[in-house]
């Protein structure tokens, strides 16, 4: 890794379920799992209600990363809504991968509540994977000529 | 100022034309498209897929940049194109023409800084179609010809293995000085068969619009023919023919806003598109051409009445791209002829 | 082979009698050999309709205008619409139905199959007439022949049809009321996602580079969308063209759209929407072809949406346009549904 | 619109979180965006002054929402938005920006963890600008139960519940309630007679005014939420009137067919017409239509023939029941590990080996062999008998991994039973450890090692099989580190408890969770251990966990409570967050019809419609939606684009 890389600092939007991976990342927190802070959360209710153009728009407004984290399978609060999450995040995902964008950019975990440690291993992993691409600049809104 | 350029010599010329990024016609992705010169130039395309008027009016252009912070007064920085003098060799007479059209929306009335500034850097070098190279041309019904000069700063006329070529403008007298070294002067049997190419390219047969000289005034009439709908029936309401079109130069301007706060984006304006359902649709949600019959007749309309209202000429070109490019076989030729002859 | 006569005598038969109250189909249009969308009220006209390899339309597409044009008229139907429909056609109209855009019973599908052809690439076309222009084309078994200025062309219709047709596995219209020609489903005159195989095959970088290319060249004239029929909504997502106001409508609404992407034909927008049409028809593009044959700069969108149309068939056993009842691909799941990406 | 007026309150939440975000700094940022009139910082926002202050600057301010950045909405969330009403503004234009457990507490760099929290805050912010007022949603509440299981556990909830004057309907999918309990011979550690305490609790079912029972039958169905659920329940026929039915038995005498009888784990046969124990309620014979030659009087028809009461009625049909009820009890039990699973086991297949409740049947009075222990395969009485624990569970490669918590105990129950009705018998348990947690528990065990002479190996059984008339069981004494080999009469298993087959049904009809064993999900493992993950609906007896009786009839007891509080209030609060169309743009494809988990959409003349009761705003329709015709309530898909854009902000 070149020095730049060590410097650079990806920029990651975490869109987490609100009773799983959110809660987790809470219990992240008060066992004081330390990790690195380029993951900004953005609370949904689950999975489920987390459409494609999220993932599409947080990269077009220059994500370097996008994190989708919810309950495990059978364990949504809404019973189902991560199954349906499941389907169109393989579809984005194969979609990113398709047209040339490194697929390590997009990342789905499962994160319950009670996995606080495997919340910060999942930041610590997603942005160390993220460093060697260095910026995102395919998908990113173009400014200017 | 008319010279002869053996075709071998051409891409000497180009490469003498130092303070003009040159660009051609270039076939690539089974299409043709103007394309900065690489390689060696070969003008034997048909018809470009879309027309050279992006090089004054490009399909995005910034305005300004805009910033403020809260409470205070916002920051304007006007962006202009950057002075790049850009020669577009290969232009057909048709395109050529859509050339003072343009001028004549963005510099008669207004003076249009960003057009402008463009503009003048722009030397269109045209090449006269021997031939027409689409079968849905029609330039010799609307005013022009395969020969027509207008628009352009030089005319390049295919003699086989060489052109004739001729400065129009003061511009095009530059071009050819900077090449003057590769020109030679024309011999009396070169003039000869010039004329001989224009007289047969005039002559070869176009599809024709009946009668262009009374669609101004037929089609005034025929406002509220049925005929709009029912010949609008196929139209999906895209927006090909417009944006492919010479001389179509409607627009929209957007501010696209980068961050809230601070207030940060630029102002832009881009092509706008007549057969847009929401082309002038208002905030009520009123849409004065409301369906694809009322936009039909907007952009027929507005080539063959409101811009010879207004410039007493009619705006399209005949180049017949909106024809050949449209999904649906809408065809403005037929289309004009049709309303034309029901308005007796 | 097709008798075009007995499609118009089914035509005409079916308007005499009310029974439809208009036929969508084909006829000559006035750009050489074309044909064009026909709208046939009158059964003295049902004799301008043909069949031949250039009628590569999907007119689901009409269907659904004629649902938004009588929803805005706030009309209903008096009798079915009968419409002529390849196999792929039948299949959005099978989409559609399953989408509830109107009732089977609201349109009367003429099948025509496409049996060992199918239509023709006029991009593959236009070298083999060497610069002449075809005035008429014509289904002659495993050919075309074309009439230009210079006489009668026949060719092999495989050298010069679309890629969609060689790729079809169903060029029979399965669901129909009427059907015309024999029914060669299963025939295969080329290997399925053949492009889309050889593409994958390359590596990211090469991917990015084909792909950022043709990202830049759109020109966002929307034609890929305008043409296809399911991409119906009054308001679609990403750029809208158009706004739907109902009296519903508050001043919020209009003040609140959601710019996800801006209208400038830049490159990052481009992907924005692109992509977000392909998420959109995963599950529900029948592969009529119409949004790369509409593309006036050739950026090969059919590419992208069988991209989807693959992984639906390959991990969710998903088959668009086979049946009316099934589930639709984003809407359900199945236990089984991959997962090995999640960590 | 008039303009925004949002006031942020940065908490310093003492140095928890200014130690390692600069708030100074996260206030003056979102001092800096349009909307925000106000912003304060202060050491405890939480703390009596600080939400005082907060109260006080809505006022004065005139702000119209509030962004309280401190520490995750799971704890503060509640106390703000009381605060915000408290001040005149709606509670739902409060939230909360969590820049402690998501931020200061996990990042040790001031730098970047000031930078996150600004981004954090100023998502939130935005969030906000465009939450509307809202109020909860009011639900009538049904004021009446369900308890599907008819064991110990749901007879226990369903009299608590009636008891409270709530009407209940208990749902058995046997013919007879009493469930796994009146299976049982006696029960430890009292060895007090298992059916002598179950009989008068299933009597006062029958005859309690507020219970409503049906047996022999099963959930079909369930719509709707927290209450006000509608379940439809199949009632097989059981071709015998129950008011009629006088037990006397004539019809059994005459059926002329002979199956396994799966109340006595088929150690014994009964007839197609039978009534499962003489307990059973209700106290009527089932005629087995599977089993029966033919319900028809042309075929057979000998049990018609000789019933005086005239109760059977070959022409009795089965029917699908609809109720509305407001709250539901699970507490439809548990299996046994599948022997078959075991092939080191016998896999089911070798004679003489037994599984737990096959012995409790064999001790039992009322059992096959009337109380005498005697053998399977021969009738003869065991003298050598081996119990093997742990037959399935703590077995994380091969089986269950959990501990079935209860084999202990009932294993050293059998082991004295079996003494006390073989007194000169040997018998031998092989354990791994010996859990004994319980009152009493342990001293019932060192009684079985020590009073009774039970000999204790530990280790476990490597294989067993039939020789010579015996069951050889090969095993490891690993205290003595001695391979052990002993020809038993008899093996008895103590088989895993595993949910039973019911509730992995049930589970899905309800859509409520299991957890990785297949047991049904509690809300909380420490906190709500009698609801499930939906509201309305809960838990009691073994399909949650392995437990007791005891344990059992507290949690019956415990979720009796919690439905009984549920269902003493008249209306339920619901969060209105929940998904609105905009039918402006809806097509009516149907898509969110199918995507949504909870049925509580419909195409209403071609647009969907949300039902109001029923939608639990998960949003899985916003993001199935193809036209954004359809958001939640202050989640919208415009509000989270802002988010987005907040988050990366330039």
């Amino acid at each position: 890794m070149s020095e730049q890389q060590q410097d650079y600092e990806p920029r990651i939007v975490a869109f987490l379920c609100k009773w799983c991976s959110s809660a987790g990342s809470d219990l992240a927190g008060v066992s004081r799992i330390q990790y690195p802070a380029n993951a900004t959360p953005i609370t949904v209710p689950c999975t489920g209600a987390i459409s494609p153009m999220y993932i599409l728009s947080a990269f077009n407004k220059g994500a370097d990363g996008v994190l989708v984290s919810g309950c495990h399978i059978g364990d949504c609060h809404y019973i189902e809504g991560n199954f349906l999450a499941r389907r169109k995040m393989h579809l984005i995902m194969q979609l990113i991968e398709f047209i040339g964008v490194e697929p390590n950019r997009f990342r789905m975990s499962w994160v319950s509540a009670a996995e606080g440690a495997k919340f910060a291993q999942v930041i610590t992993d997603f942005v160390n994977d993220l460093k060697p691409l260095g910026p995102q600049e395919k998908l990113k809104k173009v400014v200017g000529l | 100022m008319e010279k002869i350029l053996d075709k071998k010599q051409l891409d000497g010329w180009v490469a003498a034309l130092t303070e003009w990024e040159v660009h051609a016609p270039t076939l690539e992705d089974g299409i043709w498209t103007y394309q900065p010169v690489k390689g060696a130039v070969r003008l034997d395309h048909p018809n470009t897929n879309q027309s050279p008027k992006g090089f004054a009016f490009p399909q995005r252009e910034i305005f300004f940049s805009f910033e403020q912070i809260k409470g205070e007064a916002p920051r304007l920085t006007q962006i202009l194109p950057k002075e790049q003098r850009h020669a577009v060799f290969g232009v057909r007479p048709c395109d050529g023409r859509g050339v003072p059209r343009m001028d004549k929306v963005f510099t008669d009335h207004v003076e249009d800084p960003y057009y402008n500034a463009r503009r003048k850097n722009v030397a269109y070098v045209g090449l006269a179609c021997n031939k027409p190279p689409s079968p849905n041309c029609f330039c010799l019904s609307v005013g022009g010809s395969p020969v027509s000069t207008d628009g352009l700063d030089v005319q390049l006329t295919d003699l086989g293995d060489r052109y004739f070529v001729k400065a129009i403008t003061e511009t095009g007298k530059a071009l050819m000085k900077a090449g003057s070294s590769l020109l030679a002067d024309p011999s009396a049997a070169d003039q000869k068969q010039v004329k001989q190419v224009h007289t047969d390219a005039v002559a070869h047969p176009q599809r024709k619009i009946n009668d262009p000289d009374g669609a101004p005034a037929k089609l005034k009439v025929s406002f509220n023919s049925p005929l709009w709908e029912e010949m609008a029936r196929a139209c999906i309401g895209c927006g090909i023919c417009t944006f492919l079109c010479p001389t179509c130069h409607c627009f929209d301007i957007n501010d696209e806003v980068q961050s809230k706060a601070p207030l940060k984006g630029q102002r832009v304006r881009t092509w706008d598109n007549c057969q847009f359902p929401d082309f002038t649709m208002h905030s009520s949600g009123h849409n004065p051409r409301e369906n694809t019959g009322a936009r039909l007749r907007q952009r027929v309309n507005h080539k063959f009445q409101y811009f010879h209202e207004n410039f007493g000429m009619h705006q399209c070109t005949g180049c017949g791209r909106c024809v050949s490019g449209c999904p649906v076989g809408i065809d403005i030729v037929a289309v004009v002829n049709k309303v034309t002859e029901h308005a007796g | 082979m097709i008798n075009l006569q007995d499609i118009r005598d089914t035509a005409r038969d079916m308007l005499t009698k009310g029974e439809v109250r208009a036929v969508v189909g084909y006829r000559r249009g006035s750009r050489g050999m074309l044909a064009e969308p026909a709208f046939i009220t009158d059964p003295a006209q049902a004799d301008d309709l043909v069949w031949d390899p250039t009628c590569f339309h999907n007119l689901s597409l009409y269907l659904v205008e004629d649902r938004k044009f009588l929803t805005h008229l706030r009309k209903t139907a008096n009798a079915p619409i009968a419409i002529v429909a390849k196999g792929c056609d039948a299949r959005s109209i099978v989409v559609l139905l399953q989408e509830h855009y109107f009732k089977r019973e609201d349109v009367y599908i003429i099948g025509v199959s496409c049996e060992g052809t199918g239509v023709v690439d006029e991009r593959k076309l236009a070298p083999r007439l060497n610069g002449a222009h075809a005035t008429s084309a014509a289904f002659d078994g495993d050919d075309f022949v074309f009439t230009t200025a210079e006489g009668e062309k026949r060719l092999s219709a495989r050298e010069v049809m679309a890629d969609r047709c060689l790729e079809c596995r169903n060029p029979f219209p399965k669901e129909h009321n009427a059907v015309f020609g024999e029914d060669k489903t299963g025939r295969q005159l080329a290997e399925p996602f053949a492009a889309l195989t050889k593409f994958e095959a390359q590596g990211s970088g090469e991917r990015w580079d084909f792909w950022s290319h043709h990202f830049d060249r759109c020109i966002r004239c929307f034609a890929c969308r305008s043409v296809c029929p399911m991409c119906y909504c009054d308001e679609c997502v990403v750029d809208s063209i158009t706004f739907p106001v109902t009296a519903e409508t508050t001043a919020e609404d209009k003040a609140n759209r959601i710019r996800w992407i801006e209208r400038s034909a830049v490159r990052s927008e481009n992907i924005t929407y692109l992509m977000t049409r392909a998420m959109h028809l995963a599950g529900r593009c029948t592969d009529c072809g119409e949004c790369e044959r509409a593309c006036p700069v050739n950026v090969p969108i059919r590419l992208l949406n069988n991209k989807m149309e693959r992984q639906a068939r390959e991990k969710f056993g998903f088959e668009p346009g086979a049946s009316i009842g099934g589930p639709s691909l984003v809407a359900s799941f199945l236990d089984s549904d991959p997962g090995d990406f999640i960590r | 619109m008039s303009k925004k007026r949002t006031g942020v309150f940065v908490c310093h939440c003492g140095t928890n979180i200014a130690a390692t975000v600069d708030v100074a700094r996260v206030a003056k940022e979102m001092a800096g965006e349009n909307t925000v009139a106000f912003t304060q910082e202060y050491v405890y926002m939480c703390s009596e002054p600080g939400q005082e202050s907060v109260v006080q600057a809505i006022k004065d301010n005139k702000l119209d929402s509030v962004v309280v950045t401190c520490c995750s909405p799971n704890l503060h969330e509640k106390t703000f938005r009381d605060n915000a009403q408290r001040a005149g503004i709606n509670n739902f234009t409060c939230e909360i920006a969590n820049i402690r457990e998501q931020c200061s507490w996990v990042h040790n760099d001031k730098a970047k963890g000031t930078e996150k929290a600004i981004k954090i805050s100023r998502s939130v912010v935005r969030r906000v600008n465009r939450n509307k007022p809202m109020d909860a949603i009011a639900v009538n509440v049904t004021r009446k139960a369900m308890v599907i299981g008819g064991g110990i556990a749901g007879i226990q909830a369903a009299l608590d519940i009636g008891n409270a004057g709530i009407e209940v309907i208990l749902v058995e999918k046997q013919a007879t309630i009493g469930g796994r309990m009146l299976q049982l011979s006696e029960t430890f550690p009292t060895l007090d007679c298992a059916q002598c305490v179950m009989s008068p609790k299933m009597v006062e079912v029958k005859r309690h005014p507020k219970v409503k029972l049906m047996t022999y039958s099963e959930v079909q169905e369930v719509t709707g939420s927290v209450g006000n659920f509608r379940v439809k329940v199949h009632k097989r026929s059981t071709y015998v009137d129950p008011d009629k039915c006088k037990i006397c038995d004539h019809c059994t005498v005459v059926c002329p067919v002979v199956v396994p009888n799966e109340y006595e784990h088929n150690l014994t046969q009964r007839r197609a017409i039978y009534i499962p124990y003489a307990q059973a309620i209700p106290a009527s014979f089932t005629l087995d239509e599977d089993a029966c030659l033919g319900l028809n009087p042309v075929v057979c028809g000998k049990c018609k023939d000789v019933c005086e009461a005239g109760a059977i009625d070959y022409d009795m049909r089965s029917q699908t029941v609809t109720e509305d009820v407001g709250a539901i009890v699970v507490a439809t039990g548990f299996d046994l590990y599948d022997q078959a699973n075991m092939p080191e086991m016998g896999g089911g297949k070798v004679e003489d080996v037994l599984d737990g409740f096959q012995f409790e049947r064999l001790c039992s009075a009322s059992g096959a062999t009337h109380g005498h222990i005697l053998r399977p395969s021969d009738h003869k009485e065991p003298k050598d008998v081996v119990f093997i624990q742990c037959v399935g569970s703590r077995d994380p490669a091969k089986h269950c991994a959990y501990c079935s918590k209860i084999c202990c105990m009932y294993t050293a129950k059998h082991a004295r039973l079996y003494k006390k009705h073989v007194p000169d018998g040997r018998a031998y348990v092989f354990y791994i450890d010996i859990r004994s947690g319980g009152k009493g528990y342990e001293e019932f065990v060192q009684r079985t090692m020590e009073d009774d002479d039970t000999l204790y190996l530990r280790g476990r059984v490597s294989k067993l099989y039939r020789k010579n008339g015996k069951v050889r069981v090969l095993g490891t004494d690993t205290l003595t580190g001695q391979n052990v080999e002993i020809d038993a009469d008899m093996v008895v298993l103590a088989l895993a408890m595993v949910p039973s087959k019911g509730t992995v049904e049930i589970a899905k009809i309800l859509k409520i969770g299991r957890d990785k064993d297949g047991f049904l999900a509690e809300a909380h493992p420490k906190l709500r251990p009698v609801e499930s993950v939906t509201g309305g609906i809960y838990l009691a007896g073994a399909a949650q966990a392995p437990k007791d009786i005891p344990e059992t009839v507290a949690q019956a007891g415990a979720a009796a409570a919690k439905v009984i509080a549920l269902l003493s209030q008249s209306t339920l609060s619901r969060s209105p967050l929940i998904a609105k169309v905009r039918r402006s743009h809806c097509t009516g494809c149907g898509m969110c019809v199918e995507a949504c988990p909870f049925t509580a959409i419909r195409l209403d003349n071609g647009k969907a419609l949300v039902n109001e009761a029923l939608c639990e705003g998960c949003g899985s329709c916003s993001a199935t939606c193809l036209r954004a015709a359809i958001d939640v309530k202050n989640v919208t898909q415009l509000q989270i684009h802002e988010m987005i854009e907040a988050c990366l902000a330039v």
